[in-house]
């Protein structure tokens, strides 16, 4: 496989970090791919401004399972600032990299993060 | 690992009885150009005939009605443009399905661009092309049919001969597209009433990049490539030895082998769809359950991405194919799996196995070993699957 | 029998380097589909990619440049047609010599019977283009300007940098069929001012049915064929890999010899010359002394036919081949001979020999040794002879 994709994608497909769901989660934000019909689903859970805990679940390519899974390592312990700093292009760089063609597929997961994030300070509003 | 390969309908290896017939024309014995008189020409220029005359053998034509062209590609574009071109005079309207390969569909587009109007017939749910909608569609304008015999993705089997028919009595050209069923079912131009037929040696155990039209005697077609002499005039450019006597060595063993591999590779395939069909919950079988050609099988899983299932496959060695956008570096899932009017999630789950010479019951028997497993991990990835 | 082959223009046997490098590829080994995503398909992606890079470097481009056709008559029309329709907006005027091969020459008229107009350029006695004729012939319409580097017959190399000169300066599109240059001669497309180059693999050692177009990024070129995306969807059809890989490496080759080659070549070509020269009468050397491939000497034998040299030379052991009309099946003798105002008799006198790597001092010993023989016995027979 790693001649498409990178040993690292291929790490992330095999074993996905953090796949499942959070129950109650502080944030929830869910993307689709316009372009090819996928869809992410990404969980936080927010304490004191941190990300204690993150899960996924993605319907979707290699590249979209493993930027999903990549992503949800790189928030972990964050905190929201620093999360929203994480860029879809930081995800592929840190898989070393995605082909030409694939890389509208790591735009899933950034944009899920960010979009559990922004769930997230929409429901604390509310709340106080 | 064990390898197996069931991705037959993408390539086949070429047989060692193939390349054993190719080498000395890959070797300084006979390299000659069949067009020159001296005497390695004149070899040339024989073994050219024999090959002819054993591809025309398994299609049940005269060697003469067989233009070597650089695969099935060429052979779809021959044939619609060249036969547009020729009989534009008489109108200007070609038939054809939604389900064809894109060396059609993007021909019969092409055509549009220049003043053609084509008619993309719908299919059944199951991938057929109906014979009503074909005489339905056809007008004084119609100078072209052309419909798949063999669909490369779902395999069904079309209506052919009741197709070529019609064309007969209204008098207009019929082309198919027979790429996916030259050498796996029986294929015979005069049964199957075609003026045109276009086959591929890759798909046979033999070499890629070779094939050819058979053109029946008296139908107007004007070539698409201009140059030397060659094939009657037919198809320029030096001819490609290895390539066309491969090819003719191919498909005198496909012709021998026919019909004892149909009934053993039908059997695989009957267990491998029966297999998945049991193990496996909310799959589909896509395409024709009957009118179906031995090789092929294609399942959509419901909850499943098509590339991240063939990735898992392929880390367990088994290689397959998918109608799935992500894999195709195309934007929409396979237009077959859509024309069938089977839904973007669905299709986008889609496998399609297809198996070969080389499968045996064992390979079978780890497909579906593996399969459930591999289903059920991604599943349980999926946002879409609660259960 | 001495069998000695001098017929390399018209085509060269594959070399076993080259057929080493293509057995995989005809065997179980590598036989995947390039555009497939599992292990044997990316296997082929990459072999596909390194054969892509070796003809890049052998013509001076980059590897993304190199679009694999099934030979040069398809790169040939590929330029032609493919630039006359995606520039026909800007123009219709399209200029090319009249000593170009029947790839570009059928192809030009195929255009003028679609509405464009095209100059077919003179030549010199010597088969030479004349820089100024084609400044001369340059229009506010042209959009396409096609000469050949070396022509086929007469082994002239025409003046391309100049004329791509020129063609640069004027924004117009510059086409050159270098079949007959590449690894024979040094070819840079950037040095060659060239925007459309075509090459075959068979004329270099490399095996039939496989050639190429090279298209400068930034030209405006249309598809001729219609597919699938392969060739970066510019030449659809599933890649004819031992092909690539076998004209991969066969590029590879001529580019690693052709300097020592071609003096070896010009010495032994030189020998035959002077030695045909000086020992038979009546005879002339067609094409340019100087402007002129290492590998082609042309001669016309006056009160002499061509074909009936050829049978003569054959039945030697020697392969050659003849401008003549008899030779070649059509009814005029060689447009290019004719072109270069030489007379339809003396013309049909004509003999061509090419030499290639096999080719040794000794058998340059013997055609001479024959060669006068045979002219005479012919002579003797001749009505128009009487000495
Ligand atoms: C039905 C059908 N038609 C045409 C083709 C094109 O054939 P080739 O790859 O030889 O150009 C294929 C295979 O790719 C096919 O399956
Ligand atoms: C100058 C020239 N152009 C084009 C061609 C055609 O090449 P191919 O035989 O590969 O189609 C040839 C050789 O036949 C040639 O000599
Ligand atoms: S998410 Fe569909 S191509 Fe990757
Ligand atoms: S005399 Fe025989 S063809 Fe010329």
């Amino acid at each position: 496989m790693s001649r498409v994709y990178s040993e690292k994608v291929m790490d992330h497909f095999t074993n996905p970090r953090n796949v499942g769901e959070i129950e109650n989660a502080s944030g929830v934000g869910e993307v689709g791919n316009p372009v090819c019909g996928d869809i992410m689903r990404l969980y936080i859970q927010v304490e004191d401004g941190i990300i204690k805990d993150v899960k996924f679940k993605t319907f979707g390519c290699g590249a979209a399972i493993a930027t999903s899974s990549m992503v949800t390592e790189m928030v972990k312990g964050k905190t929201i600032e620093e999360a929203l700093q994480i860029t879809n292009k930081a995800v592929a760089e840190a898989l070393d990299g995605l082909p030409a063609q694939k890389m509208h597929c790591s735009n899933l997961a950034a944009d899920a993060l960010h979009k559990a994030i922004e769930d997230f300070q929409n429901k604390s509003k509310k709340a106080s | 690992m064990r390898r197996v390969y069931l991705d037959h309908s993408a390539t086949t290896p070429v047989r060692p009885e193939v390349l054993d017939a190719m080498l000395p024309f890959l070797k300084d014995e006979a390299f000659g150009n069949p067009s020159t008189i001296y005497s390695y020409g004149r070899e040339a220029k024989k073994a050219l005939d024999e090959a002819r005359a054993k591809v025309a053998s398994l299609i049940g034509a005269r060697p003469e009605e067989i233009f070597f062209t650089s695969g099935g590609t060429e052979a779809d574009n021959l044939a619609l443009i060249g036969t547009a071109a020729a009989n534009e005079k008489k109108g200007r309207h070609i038939i054809t399905s939604s389900i064809e390969h894109h060396a059609v569909l993007h021909t019969a587009q092409y055509l549009m661009r220049h003043g053609f109007k084509v008619t993309f017939l719908p299919v059944t749910p199951e991938g057929l092309v109906r014979v009503e909608d074909v005489e339905e569609a056809i007008t004084d304008e119609t100078i072209l049919i052309s419909v798949m015999h063999v669909n490369n993705e779902v395999g069904t089997i079309q209506p052919i001969k009741e197709i070529g028919h019609l064309a007969r009595e209204r008098g207009i050209i019929f082309h198919t597209d027979a790429v996916q069923s030259v050498g796996k079912i029986p294929v015979n131009v005069d049964e199957l009433n075609v003026d045109l037929l276009s086959a591929s040696s890759h798909k046979i155990y033999g070499p890629k990049g070779v094939g050819c039209l058979y053109i029946r005697k008296g139908t107007r077609i004007n070539p698409i490539l201009h140059g030397g002499a060659q094939e009657r005039k037919r198809r320029p450019g030096t001819e490609n030895m290895p390539g066309i006597i491969g090819f003719g060595r191919a498909a005198e063993l496909a012709g021998q082998e026919l019909p004892a591999e149909m009934e053993r590779l039908q059997a695989l395939r009957d267990k491998l769809i029966d297999g998945i069909m049991s193990r496996i919950e909310d799959v589909q079988l896509n395409g024709d359950r009957e009118k179906r050609v031995a090789t092929n099988a294609n399942f959509s899983f419901r909850y499943v991405e098509g590339e991240s299932l063939l990735l898992s496959l392929d880390m367990k060695g088994i290689c397959a194919s998918s109608g799935s956008a992500c894999t195709s570096g195309s934007l929409d899932p396979s237009h077959v799996l859509l024309a069938m009017g089977i839904p973007h999630e669905v299709a986008h789950g889609s496998v399609r196995m297809t198996l070969g010479r080389d499968n045996t019951e064992a390979d079978i028997d780890y497909v579906l070993e593996v399969m459930p497993e591999i289903v059920a991990r991604l599943r349980s990835m999926s946002p879409l699957y609660n259960r």
